[in-house]
Formats: C-alpha cells, structure tokens, sequence
C-alpha cells in the first residue's frame, strides 16, 4: 500500500493504550489490571515499531537480501528491549498477585487493601 | 502428569525444541534472532515439560540453584564481553578484524558468513544461557509455588 | 589513575552491576565474603564518584561514549549526530551522584543487621546492588532510552526489596502499588521517548535539546514525561502510593527509596531544563510544578499529622518535604525567561537544590531510626511505643538530630536550605513563603508528637528486656548524621562546591549540548 | 574555611548558635549538678507524688499518640473527612489521578501555546 | 460520579493521543528524518563486520541498553525467587 489514510497502525497503539487505560481504572480485579498493564506495553510497543516502518522495506538484515530500501532499525532495536522489560515487571507482578492472593484470600483491589489514609 | 502418550510426545519434542532455540542463537548475527528469542524458544520447551509432567518430576532434573548459578555466569560472560574493549571504550566491539567471529562481511546484500559479528555471537550466547535459566526459574517457581509444594532456599 | 578516571563514567555504573551478578556466586560462600563485596563495590564507586566529582570541577561537563574508538568521539566522523549511546555527566548528575554514593552505603551498611534473622538474604543484597546501579544509572546517562531502561532496573529492584519480608501481607500489597505505579509511569516514559524520536530520529538529550520544536506533539510529550517523573516522585494528587510501599519496606531500602524518588526529580528537572531548556514556556510549566509543589507541602505535613504508624508519618513528611524542592526549582523555572529576577531565581534553584542534598541526609536518617525503633519493638504502631529513650540512647540523638533538621531549628542545615528557599521565594510571590514557614511549624509539631509517643514517657514494662539496636545499623546512622553536621557547619562551602555549579549547570543548557555537539576532538 | 553563610539578603554564622547552644548546655550542666547533692535514690523523694491520688502504671501515664493534638484535629475535622475521602488506598484511582493529572497539564501546555 | 469523571478524562486523553497519531505525526510508511538509522544502515557492516543490522544495533550501539535489559531479567527472576521464597525466620540471636 502506498499511503496509509489516518495512520491506521499509530490509530491502533492510541485505541490500545486507551483502552489499557480504561482496564486500569475501572476494573477491579487484580489479573485484569495486570492484562491492562500488558496491553498497555503491547500499545506503546506497536507505537515503536510502527515508526520504523518505511514505505516498501525489506527487514534490515543483509543476508540475501532483495534489493530495496531497508526499514528504520533503531526502533527495532528499542521494542526488542521494551518487550523484555515488560515480560520482567510482568512476572514480578504476578508473583505479587499471587502472594497477596495467598495471605488475604482475595484478588479484588478493594476487598485485598489493607493499607489506607 | 498427563497420560503416557503426551509424556513420550513431550519427550522427543523437546530435542527439536532445543535445535532450534540453538540454531535461533547461533545465527543471531545473521538471521532473524538472537539470543533472547531462541533463549525464549527453549523456555517453551521447558514450558511443556512442565505441562506434560508436573513441577515435583521437573525439580528433580532442574535444580534452582543450579538455574541461579547458570543465570549468573550468563551476565557475567555478557559483563565481561563489554568490559572486555575497556581499553578503548566500554562496549567497543574487540574482535572484528580478528580469525575469532572477525571477518568483516562486504558491503551489501551477501549469503552470510557465520565467523562475523565481532563480539555480538559471543553475547547473543551469554544472553541465551541467562534467558533460559533465568525464566524456566521463574516458570519453575512459580508451578512450584502454587502446587503447594517447598522450595529450596 | 588517570585511566580510571578516564573510564569513571562507566565505571560508575558496572562496577555495582557486575558485583550484582557475583553476589550470588560469591554469597554462597559465607556472611563475611558477601558483607565484604558489597561494602567494597559500594565504597570504591563512591570513590570513583568523589574522583569524578573533583575532576568535573576542573575540567567541565565529562562525556563517555560507549563503543566508540574514544571516549570523546561523540559523533561519528563528519557526521552532526550522535549515533551510540552517551554518558554525559555534569554538575548536577554527579551532585545526585555523590548523594547517592553516601546513601546507598550506609543503607547497606545499617540492613547487615538490620535484616540479619531473615532468610533469601543473598537475593536481598543482589536486588540492593542492583538498585544502586539502576539509580547512578539513571543519573548519569545523557540518552532518553537509557534513562528509562535504568528507571526500570531500579523500580523492579525496589519493588521486589518492598516485599521483602513476604510473610506479611501488607508488604505485597504495598510492593504491587508501587510496581504497578511505575510500571504505568515507565511505559508513559517510553511513549513520550518514541514521540520526540519519532520527530527527530535520535534518543541522545543533547541532540534533542538542539533540535526541538516545541510542537505540539512535544508539548504533549512533556506533559507526559513531567507527570510520570513527578508520580514516580511523589508529587500530591499522585502521592497515594507513596506511604503505602514506603511503610512497609525494610528501613534500609526506604532510605535507599527516598533517594530513587530524588532521581526521578533529577530526571524531571533534566527534561525541563535541558531537553526543553531552550524553547520550554517557563511561566506556564513553573507554575503547574509550583502549585503542585505547594499542595505536596500542604497535603503532605497535614496528613503526616494525623498518622499513627512511624513509617507512614515519615513517609508523608518526605512527600511534605519534597514539595519544597519543587517550589525552589519551580520558581527558578518560572523567572527563566525574565532577566530581571533571574538572580532570585538562581537563589531559588540553589535552595531547592541544597534542600534535597538535606533531604538526602535527614529523611534516611530518620528512617533509619524508625527501623530501628521497629527492630526493637516489632511493630511500627506510635501508639504501642513509649518510654524507648531509656534503652535507645544512640537511636534518642540520631532521632533528634534528625527532627531539629527536618524542622529547620538553626543552627541544623534544613535552617540553611529552608531560608535561602523562603528569601529568594519571597521576592517572587510572598504566599509561598508563608505557606512554606506554616508546613515548617507543623513539620516541628508532628514530630514533637511522634518523638514523645515513643521516646518519652515512664519505661513500659514490655520494653523492659531489650537491649540496643546492633553495632552496624548505628553505623549507618551515624554516617548520615556525621553528613548532617559537616552540612551544618560549613554551608557555604557546600553551596559554593556542590550547589551553585548543579545550579549552573541547570539553567546554562548550552554547555550541555555543546559537550555532545560541539567540535569533535 | 568559612563558617558565615550568606543568603543573599543576610547572613548568618552556625557558628555562633553552636556557642549559644554551648553556653545554654553548661549552665544547664551546672543547675543540675547543683541539686544533685540532694538527691537520692530509691527514697520516697525520686517517686512521683500526684496530690496523694494513686499514681497509674507506667503504661497508663503514658500519653499515646492518639491523645495529642486532639484539639487540632477537632477543629479541622471537615478537611481530613475530605482528605480521608481521597485516600482510598485502591490502585485503580491512584491511576485515575495520574490520568487527571496528565489530561489537564497537556490542556494547559498546549492551550497557553495557542494563546502566546 | 467517579465512573463519569473518568470517562470524560480517558476520552480527553484518548482524544489527545489520537489526535496527536491522525493529524500532527508523520504519516506511516514515511519517518520523516532518518539521519541516524540511515547511518547505521550504511556503515553496520563496516563498523560491526555484521549482517544483521538490528543485531547491531541492539549489541554494538546500543549495548548498553540490552546490558540494562539482561540486568532488569536477571532482577526481576531474583525478585520472583525472593517473592516466593518459603518464609521461614532464622531463630533470633539476639
């Protein structure tokens, strides 16, 4: 495709952090606020890579290449780093989950707080 | 544990699992890949040992110790590599235009020679070695963990 | 010699790393080989970064760029950008710098005991060291990208350290907030990292400091850098964490938290003032940080007030206190523009600075003794204390030097940094001192109240057996306190080495950019 | 090595307030010292005495700390209602802030940008 | 009141992004300056004898960052195994 009308793969990362923000805040349960924070990294990782992105680009990687432009690799380079450091607060989070499940038997925000004021 | 044919299935998938996690590392410099994602690869293949026996039968053969050493070495090695141009500048890249991983490819679109790279194979193997013991011990821990079962300090 | 001062840059940063990742090799091995790495790593990098500190002095803003063929070679030859990753360090990083080389040891000095009956004790020391490096990490580095893989290294760090002791509840509970805190703020970080490359197609400060625009997406972009760097701070409407991980953390690794929390305001003051230095309407964003500033001194010391448990009113007074290192920079932030209170603002700036050099001594402290009063009463309830002064003698004058600093009683050095705040303040708008000096009188107020439900009083007989806190947790107090008064007796010495170049180096955004861009070497 | 710190309007010495600090210590030092001849222990002079009554336990005379300032609170009851209100203690609105937060700071950037 | 508060403030924030992503960023398929990545596109053979480019960049020029990346796994699977250590207390000494 030659030109992209709305920048449809920026309109989704915007649409998918959105609606991560939408799971944060209003959803109660502790897995989902987690699925929200991991749509959240999705979203911004979309964003990074899309702006790699050149119109008709091979990946960058020389090895019996086809001739052509090559597509930006530095944001490459970047949501390989970010999508490691998501899947790391991920687990750690998880485990925080599972130890608070454990100690008060409950998984809602609002029934598991002890901690107020 | 689930029934014997998964087991069995499980147990000659792993082999071709484990190639190609090694093939993905190996060729980290050339192909698609590098030493996260086959690291990642292998961890899958541990992922369905997990599923196909249980986390106690798996404890036995993966110790968390052990996973924690190896987790070490692995940063180390990769620490090390960059310390080791430190004689320049940290992360200065000692080896290309040496016989070890050194020959510069040309310029454009070539078949790809396996002896370049400099220190990056060096360090996509490091990497590799600390993904794989560093996330089959967190998957480990965790099916420990929430099986009930006591983990070793 | 003169080569490790070459390297000490980096050095900085790798040496807690690598001693990180040897921790567990080494710890197997016994207490004294794992006591002895960390306290060498740690006491060589803080002498690196003094090393470092005395060199900047003389020769000006330092640059290292990793992998290139010099560590001057910032830019690729004939070529006007930087392409590899640049740690540029100058008056204000190595000022965060040497606070947090003096912090980090004594915290890992006082958990030697502090923590001593508890097990995953190798693990715990690890996750310091770690944090120890994401925190210099995050103040020495001159590229957005960098910055926010090191914001992350120290928040997991910390928020695994939060829970530390994982058989309470309220530690996880207080442990997952913060993370999932940070992780929000970081991904936030990241988004605004990819608006500016996605303009100027570089992650390299300096770069971007030349070439911004001040378009609209920037301004956006800025709004969500500030924002996330102040919630990682603790800035008021977005405090609500705050108490919440910082009460049930280790005392060691709340004083540690404090200063991870001053490095996110370095990083907000490094946005502001030399990413966006030259276009930035300083008008507009000094009084958004100034009214912000004010409702943290508000909010935060009435709040602190009311609380019962010992960690939680000393986690909302370093809110209340961080609220004037926000005004004092605010105010500096907003005349920028103006030469002729320019020289106020200086002052301000000074002041906000000094401040949080204060804040790095006294908050730590007093944490410190807060661990200690839970180390020897096994609970943070203020209401079940009483009477300690007869066994705590140290933990009694560590406390009150503490207090009478926090409150700025002269001669202590909060009096120095609260009334070089107050004068230069007043000239801009006299409202903010006043509400300064009532946060101040309330500060005094609060911790009276705190120092008599727990020190004072007739002895308690459940009390009675105890002895006082071990040797090395007085250690690391003392050296906090022996900080505090090298502070108090000479502050204008002080101001004159550490504060008027940070100061500076703040609003001469220039010289920040000619390092990396000017003529290659 | 100077002790004097100037603030730009005035200036002032730690000095100095060490010796006031000082001086205060010695004579405090020699006030007390005075009646120290005086006084023994382990008599009925170093008891409490309270107009005869019965003197409490150590642990009731202590004042705890839900006791102090309680005037202070009373008068300000309505502003820590409202300020209890707000500290919920849910990460979900701790977000809602942050997202309050953000949203209106970008309004007020980029609409004084459009004023100017 | 809370559920209308927030609604209207995500729709404002989802307004901004998108607004940001239509009208004001580059349009897809054409990043506007691309100085730097052309360079390392050029020269990643020469300078770091390496085919794969993005290889490069995340282990030559940007090392840095990825030892920052090992760094946060290797800190996060301490913090995991730290989390879900069985608690048991040593004896008290003192």
């Amino acid at each position: 495709m030659d030109y992209m009308p709305l920048n449809f793969p920026f309109l989704a990362a915007a649409l998918l952090i959105g609606i991560a923000f939408f799971i944060i805040i209003f959803k109660r349960n502790l897995i989902k606020l987690i699925m929200g924070i991991a749509m959240m990294a999705s979203g911004v990782n979309l964003f990074l890579v899309a702006l790699g992105y050149r119109v008709g680009g091979n990946a960058p990687i020389y090895t019996n290449v086809p001739p052509g432009p090559m597509v930006l690799p530095v944001p490459q380079a970047l949501t390989l780093t970010s999508i490691v450091i998501s899947v790391a607060v991920l687990a750690l989070m998880l485990t925080m989950v599972i130890r608070i499940y454990r100690h008060t038997g409950s998984l809602d925000s609002e029934k598991s707080r002890r901690m107020k004021g | 544990m689930l029934s014997k044919i998964v087991r069995t299935t499980a147990n000659q998938l792993i082999v071709f699992i484990l190639i190609f996690g090694l093939y993905v590392i190996a060729h980290g410099q050339l192909t698609p890949g590098g030493g996260f994602q086959g690291g990642a690869v292998i961890v899958s293949g541990v992922v369905m040992l997990l599923v196909a026996f249980n986390a106690k039968e798996l404890k036995k053969s993966l110790r968390e110790s052990g996973l924690s050493i190896m987790e070490s070495t692995g940063a180390l090695i990769f620490a090390a590599l960059a310390f080791a141009g430190i004689a320049t500048t940290f992360f200065y890249n000692v080896l290309v235009g040496t016989p070890i991983f050194g020959h510069v490819p040309p310029t454009g679109a070539n078949p790809g020679d396996v002896w370049t790279g400099g220190v990056v194979p060096l360090m996509n193997w490091a990497v590799g070695i600390k993904v794989v013991a560093g996330l089959s011990a967190v998957v480990l821990a965790m099916a420990l963990f929430s099986s009930g079962e006591e983990m070793e300090e | 010699m003169a080569s490790l001062l070459a390297q000490a840059p980096i050095l900085i940063i790798a040496i807690p790393l690598v001693a990180a990742f040897l921790t567990p090799l080494i710890g197997m091995r016994g207490d004294k080989a794992r006591k002895a790495l960390v306290v060498g790593s740690l006491a060589f990098t803080a002498f690196l970064v003094f090393a470092l500190a005395r060199d900047i002095s003389i020769t000006g803003i330092r640059v290292y760029t990793l992998g290139a063929t010099a560590p001057g070679l910032t830019e690729p030859t004939g070529f006007m950008f930087p392409v590899r990753i640049i740690l540029e360090v100058d008056g204000m990083s190595i000022f965060f710098g040497i606070i947090w080389a003096i912090v980090s040891l004594a915290a890992a000095i006082y958990s030697f005991s502090h923590i001593a009956s508890e097990t995953g004790q190798i693990r715990f020391f690890t996750l310091l060291l770690l944090m120890v490096a994401g925190g210099f990490g995050m103040m020495l580095t001159g590229d957005l990208f960098n910055l926010f893989v090191f914001l992350e290294i120290a928040s997991i760090a910390g928020g695994a350290l939060i829970g530390f002791r994982n058989r309470f509840g309220d530690t996880q509970e207080g442990a997952f907030k913060y993370i999932v805190v940070s992780a929000v703020a970081g991904l936030m970080v990241l988004l605004g990292t990819g608006i500016l490359y996605a303009q100027y197609n570089s992650l390299n400060m300096a770069f971007l400091a030349q070439a911004i625009q001040y378009t609209t997406l920037d301004k956006i972009a800025l709004a969500l850098f500030l924002i996330a760097f102040a919630m990682k701070t603790g800035m008021v409407p977005l405090h609500l964490w705050f108490p919440d991980a910082y009460s049930v953390a280790p005392a060691s690794i709340t004083g540690m938290l404090v200063i991870t929390s001053h490095a996110c305001m370095y990083a907000a003051f490094r946005v502001c003032f030399t990413l966006y230095g030259g276009v930035i309407d300083g008008l507009v964003v000094g009084w958004i940080i100034i009214i912000l500033g004010l409702l943290t001194m508000f909010v935060g010391v009435t709040m602190a007030v009311y609380q019962k448990d010992v960690m939680r009113f000393m986690s909302y007074h370093a809110i209340s206190q961080l609220g004037y290192m926000w005004v004092g920079v605010g105010v500096g932030l907003a005349v920028l523009g103006t030469p002729a209170l320019l020289a106020y603002g200086r002052d301000a700036m000074t002041g906000g600075i000094f401040h949080i050099l204060n804040h790095a001594m006294y908050k730590p402290l007093l944490f410190f003794t807060g661990g200690a009063l839970f180390y020897y009463t096994g609970t943070r309830d203020l209401a079940k204390m009483g009477g300690l002064a007869h066994k705590m003698k140290w933990t009694t004058v560590l406390y009150i030097i503490g207090t009478l600093s926090i409150s700025g009683i002269p001669p202590l050095n909060g009096f120095s940094s609260k009334i070089l705040i107050y004068e230069s303040v007043f000239r801009f708008n006299p409202i903010l001192t006043i509400v300064g000096i009532i946060v101040s009188i309330l500060t005094l107020a609060s911790f009276t109240k705190a120092f008599h439900s727990a020190f004072m009083g007739a002895e308690l007989p459940e009390y009675k057996g105890g002895k006082e806190v071990p040797k090395s947790m007085i250690i690391g107090m003392v050296i906090l306190a022996a900080g505090i008064v090298l502070i108090t007796l000479f502050p204008s010495l002080i101001v004159s080495w550490a504060l008027h170049p940070a100061a500076d180096a703040l609003i001469d955004h220039g010289a920040y950019i000619n390092a990396v861009m000017g003529a290659v070497p | 090595m100077t002790f004097i710190f100037e603030s730009g309007y005035t200036f002032w010495n730690p000095l100095i307030w060490i010796i006031v600090f000082l001086v205060v210590a010695i004579m405090v030092y020699f006030f007390r010292r005075s009646g120290q001849k005086g006084y023994k222990k382990d008599t009925d002079q170093a008891r409490i005495f309270l107009s005869g009554e019965e003197v409490p336990e150590a642990g009731e005379r202590h004042i705890r700390v839900g006791n102090i300032y309680w005037g202070f609170f009373e008068t300000l009851k309505e502003y820590y209602k409202q300020m209890l209100r707000i500290h919920t203690g849910i990460v979900n609105d701790y977000m809602l802030w942050f997202v309050a937060v953000t949203v209106v700071s970008a309004i007020i950037l980029v609409v004084a940008g459009l004023v100017r | 009141m809370r559920k209308v508060v927030g609604l209207i403030l995500l729709l404002v924030l989802v307004g901004f992004l998108v607004w940001g992503v239509v009208a004001l960023i580059h349009p897809f398929g054409y990043p506007s300056p691309s100085e730097m990545d052309d360079y390392i596109i050029d020269n990643a053979q020469a300078e770091t004898s390496n085919n794969n480019v993005v290889a490069s960049v995340v282990f030559d020029y940007r090392g840095f960052d990825t030892l920052g990346e090992a760094t946060i796994l290797f800190t996060a699977v301490t913090g995991v195994l730290l989390l879900l250590r069985t608690a048991k207390r040593k004896e008290d000494e003192s």
